[in-house]
């Protein structure tokens, strides 16, 4: 029966999540992490594993807590809230899940346990010069040669990748008229002989770190494969369909923040005489801002319920959800920027790590104008 | 977290029973009338609403969660909702689920419940929750709309009885009689505003009343009335509550979420858009199915979001209400606002798509039996019934600016 | 050089204009003739032909003024401020310049005087079921037979046909690959055999009456033909395209009243203690309503102009226009509307009529979806 | 009416001259150095732009329309035109022809034109409009933005001089560096809100001042500075106008069209909207054009109807200049505004078009030499810049509203 509240025990681990990121991630070390080379602290990332978060989707059997999506989202929201980034999207839900759903027992045993205590990162690398989220964007080849492969190709925008071990990298190995089919999943050593990778974001303002790789002739035994030969996208695809809403729930984070950020100011920021939240036109500012909020927050949530719950529909409640987080986590950062007048664009203001945020999460796993046209599709069953 | 309604097996023979009585009160057959959201007196449509919702009334159905102690169904949300559920599913549902349960319930008997005494909710509330009488909204008067505490119509109370005096307009819009006015008026003229306002439930046939009609924007041919009231004497006993309580029953009503409406459609899909996706589906143009051209797709995936986003505001107010947490929120005036902003996307989008066909109400001509007509001038015509949106953002902004906190 | 004012000849007419609508069309009458049930005042329609309004854009040589169109549309805007319903557009312009551009020289001097002086009235027989306003649209047929030509099918959505003596039909008279081809206009007598008139638009709330012509066996004589048989759409083409920003004109004034309802009602009616020009949320329709206007208003001149000084790009200008005004037309009285709360539904209020006229405008010579197509079609050279 | 630039022969033979000089003086085979938006000082695009502003500034090109007696160039407005024309043609211009007419000119001889006296005119006016001098625009405090009579610095006289004590805030934000800082402080505490401000043209070097760099959203690596006036003494000759002047001032500027900014890009095309147009007619995405991708089209078919409400909005305000007859209105807001919208709406469309690539400022990836990625943060980085939507909607309340007529 409908119930939107979240239960006893997810509202502690909601609270233990905020205490952490509240105390261990305060909004100095926040810019200060952010700002950084890397943009990662390995400190926080260990504390994070030694409270279980890396795993918590993962399998009991392989060091895993077997937690649901909600579970899992409610942590997200709460480094949302703090912008606080870490590979935990990457390697302990997108790689994660991929070598849990789809690797063999033995990739299991040797990867999944280092994965859920953080000493081992993985990153994936899907997208491509030709971005997108399809498997239709997929064209790095991997050939068979001497009983290896050889995989030729270029990986763009890639978080995460610039810290991790490995990653696993979406390669072709045939190409049929289904784009469906021929996809390949190969775990690469970031040390793999002809690959290189490189930071794309120099300069640029986006919350994350994006990379390029470059497979040279870069070779793996068929050992590294994840899944089936040419049946990488069946593993893949219902992955990032589940990776997509813990995203938005970060994203729903972000929004709570600036929100909490907006109503801050203007009940204290003066102008004209009286406090700025007096006037109409900011007061309708924040309004959006809550609306869209709520709307992330519930299509968000409702998401990771029918994944929990493997209820029907679960496409078109993913599709909906990261629509509207993407563009409502744009809009109220925007909104609280515009707001805060010219302290919204002071960079030593947390604000701005939320405003990069913004815009590296709108394309990630799916940009909107991709995934209206998934909508319509889903619409009219074509 | 759980954002099904499902039925237990208690509540499947519920909804089996509920089936079996709409089939025998309420049957499949019945013939639907052109422009079917015309209300005219005496028409078909209006005796046969009238007719189920004394039925549904009787069957304490029409205010299903009320208690029964007031004429209430005292069902639970969760039966409530499938009573819903089924009577939107009948074919002429298609009128709306509003007009079978009336404002007269979820404007005037929240009120009544909130402000009135325990001998006025015994007395007004059975009639009222079981369909029986229908009261006409006495509150915007020519000078006052918005800002309610500005009415300027008075009674001043003379002995056992308060004398009215003043004008009401927009009375009425829906049904072209009633039985009461729910009147708000001034008790106290020297008194603070928001102090001085009471609130009234006056029969209609008074000596001193009289109204002319207001025509107005609307797709069913009824009309509004201005109602004039002249020395109007009523009983005391007709005073809901305290002589200032007004304003509290209209805080209590934009806000209230004790009771829910039940057409809050959480468990329904908007018809207009079923109709406008089928029509696209089956519709070609120039050859090509209307659903394959980008823009008509995009415009529908547009409508589909809001109506979605809609959808889950109304499951939040629903289940509020069922937990009973919080009586006030910004959330109800968000679910207002939100449903407001969707019917406007959709009138757009159907305009836009359907062409000038979507402005044609003939019934030779008229897409969806002018159901999709109606939609196009909703967001018009009932841009200020209830609450405008400038004063939902007024109300909202309390809570989601915490201004004043 | 760059001008925006009207010439001082211009401004003349526009007064005269605004005099006669103020004084022969005030609120009372609008609601009255727009109410009624030919939606038309032949009283009105007899003094706007003296006033030479009619035959303005049509030749000296046969009865007309040669007047340009900016000239002709200073009248029109004067006219949408009234909201005042006539055939002018469809008569005095539509017709009249289709017969002016493309009849025999006997055809011209037979009809065109006529036309002119406001005593025979003409419209225009276009859109179809399969609703729209390019060339495949027109499915209805002509065929030749014994020396005539028989038509058959239906036209739908036709203003002023109810009120005219003849209508031009557009017809299908061949079926090529280029739908542009094989289109013959044929002027027909409301009275000829065949040919039957409704009234679509009964309790609907469009500004003017729509009506549909069913053609039954209609016969026409070779002589009814306008240009050359096949050749029509070439004569029509430009002809809707110098209509159309004609049209906008008339919107325009239809938003410049809206404009002024809106600021006098906020300057008069008090809610909360103030006048509700004081709310920012109230003045920010109002703006709204401003933007709207001016750039209906600019857009529809310089496509105008365009015409006028037969300046490369008037495609492009007059999609614009129309896009433009149909959308800031709808916009406008929509918040007019709500600026007047209650007020803004009574249809005893004149804003009702131009929240009515805004609608049925929308979409006639093309509504915005299709334009924006059209527009793309611009941008790409595709 | 006339929508049409258009050269009589007289402007032809202007505008083969002005080529003529710009080869002479801009050659077109200037080097564009990667990330042309960071103006670091002594980067080559810095010395470049003020080898050009000067070159420009010594023929009165920089202030074209302005008289020569003040350093303008005393042309007509056609004539002007012309000269800006050109000058985006070049190559070089992807700068930004705002780079080369500085706010120097636009905001702060505007004032010093309205409000000076005739001999700070001749004093001041001559080296702003050559360009020889940059001026920081000392008008904000960490307590004071929209609302500028708020502002907390005082100018206190004393003797021939004014003392001013106080902290600004977001200067510098295009230039390292500057001569004078225009200065609003407040002369007389006691006196009545706008009418106790004075406008000051305050040399940096005066002893007193100090500063700290402010960070900020932007695409250049440059950064604003917040300033620190401690007792620093200001001769009473830099006081612009009177000691009360300041708001009258500001109020000038927020609706002048005396001097219409030169890049009001009447006859100039946007490069970014070029740009992204030729991008998507050339690049395909999974074997197709994009520009063949429906929802590209839509996106950028809305930002080219902006872009022209746009254009012909600047049309309009470089018109009510050239005929002279209003100096104040609520069109040069509207533009704004309009500006505004347009950036915003550009902002969004290519992002949504172009993906995480519109994100991308590294010259090896950077799309359009790192414009694009300008672009998309424009509408965050400028909102409050020189004036906020919401300041601006107040303004043009004034005019559009008839508030207080």
């Amino acid at each position: 029966m409908v119930d939107l509240a979240l239960s006893e025990a997810q509202e502690i681990i909601k609270r233990t999540a905020h205490d952490f990121v509240e105390r261990e991630f305060p909004a100095p070390l926040a810019i200060e992490v952010n700002e950084s080379e890397k943009g990662f602290s390995p400190e926080l990332w260990r504390k994070m594993a030694d409270l279980g978060w890396v795993g918590m989707i993962l399998p009991e059997a392989y060091g895993g807590t077997g937690s649901s999506f909600v579970d899992m989202a409610v942590i997200f929201q709460e480094l949302g809230w703090a912008a606080l980034p870490s590979p935990l999207l990457s390697s302990g839900v997108l790689c994660g899940l991929t070598i849990s759903e789809g690797g063999t027992e033995q990739q299991k045993k040797r990867l999944l346990p280092s994965i859920a205590k953080g000493q081992r990162i993985l990153a994936l690398a899907l997208t491509e010069p030709d971005y997108g989220w399809g498997p239709e964007t997929v064209k790095l080849t991997a050939k068979a040669k001497n009983g290896k492969f050889v995989l030729n190709g270029t990986k763009r925008y890639i978080p995460d990748v610039h810290i991790a071990d490995q990653c696993i990298c979406v390669a072709r190995t045939s190409q049929g008229a289904d784009p469906q089919e021929g996809i390949t999943l190969f775990l690469v050593d970031k040390s793999a002989q002809g690959l290189s990778c490189r930071d794309m974001s120099a300069g640029a303002q986006i919350g994350e770190k994006l990379n390029e790789l470059a497979f040279d002739s870069v070779e793996v035994d068929h050992s590294a494969v994840i899944g089936e030969v040419d049946k990488g996208w069946q593993v893949l695809s219902p992955v990032l369909e589940k990776a997509t809403p813990v995203l938005c729930a970060y994203m729903v984070g972000g929004i709570q923040r600036a929100w909490e950020m907006a109503v801050s100011y203007i009940n204290t920021r003066e102008a004209f005489g009286r406090t700025i939240g007096s006037f109409e036109r900011i007061q309708d500012h924040v309004i959006e801002i809550v609306n869209a909020l709520d709307s992330a927050r519930w299509t968000t949530y409702e998401a990771l319920w029918k994944i929990d719950e493997q209820k029907p529909g679960i496409t078109k409640s993913v599709t909906l959800a990261k629509i509207v987080s993407s563009e409502g986590y744009r809009k109220a950062v925007d909104l609280t920027s515009r707001i805060h007048g010219a302290a919204g664009v002071d960079t030593r203001f947390v604000l701005y790590q939320y405003i990069k945020k913004s815009r590296s999460f709108y394309h990630y796993l799916g940009g909107p104008m991709a995934l209206r046209k998934r909508m319509a599709h889903l619409l009219f069953n074509d | 977290m759980d954002f099904e309604f499902r039925d237990t097996p208690k509540l499947a023979k519920f909804r089996k029973e509920v089936r079996a009585w709409l089939d025998l009160n309420m049957p499949m057959d019945f013939e639907i009338p052109d422009n079917p959201h015309d209300v005219l007196p005496h028409s078909a449509k209006y005796e046969f609403i009238l007719k189920a919702r004394h039925a549904l009334g009787a069957k304490g159905w029409l205010a299903p969660t009320w208690p029964k102690e007031y004429g209430g169904g005292g069902l639970s949300m969760e039966e409530a909702a499938i009573v819903e559920g089924e009577v939107a599913q009948r074919p002429w549902s298609r009128f709306g689920v509003g007009d079978f349960f009336p404002s007269t319930i979820t404007q005037f008997g929240v009120q009544i419940y909130a402000i009135g005494t325990e001998e006025q909710k015994k007395r007004f509330l059975p009639p009222i929750l079981k369909g029986e009488i229908i009261r006409w909204n006495g509150s915007t008067e020519p000078d006052c709309g918005s800002d309610l505490a500005a009415v300027k119509t008075t009674a001043i109370r003379d002995g056992d009885e308060y004398v009215v005096n003043g004008t009401k307009v927009w009375l009425g819009t829906q049904y072209d009689n009633a039985d009461y006015i729910q009147l708000i008026a001034v008790t106290d003229p020297k008194a603070a505003r928001h102090h001085n306002i009471g609130l009234f439930c006056v029969p209609v046939g008074l000596p001193g009343i009289s109204k002319v009609r207001l025509p107005m924007i609307r797709n069913c041919h009824t009309s509004g009335w201005q109602m004039f009231f002249d020395n109007v004497r009523v009983p005391v006993e007709y005073l809901i509550g305290g002589h200032e309580n007004a304003t509290n029953a209209w805080r209590v009503l934009s806000t209230a979420t004790r009771f829910p409406q039940p057409n809050m459609g959480w468990s329904v899909r908007d018809r207009n858009q079923e109709f406008v996706l089928d029509y696209v589906r089956k519709t070609k143009r120039d050859g090509q199915l209307l659903s394959q051209d980008p823009d008509v797709r995009e415009a529908l995936v547009e409508t589909e979001i809001q109506l979605e986003i809609n959808r889950l505001f109304g499951m939040r107010q629903n289940w509020i209400a069922m937990t009973g947490k919080r009586l006030v929120g910004y959330e109800a005036t968000q679910a207002t606002l939100q449903g407001k902003v969707t019917t406007a996307t959709q009138a757009e989008a159907y305009a836009d798509i359907l062409g000038p066909a979507a402005l044609i109400k003939d019934p030779e001509w008229a897409l969806f039996d002018g159901n999709i007509e109606y939609k196009h001038f909703a967001p018009v015509a009932m841009a200020s019934a209830g609450i405008t949106q400038e004063v939902s953002k007024m109300i909202m902004t309390r809570w989601a600016c915490r201004v004043g906190d």
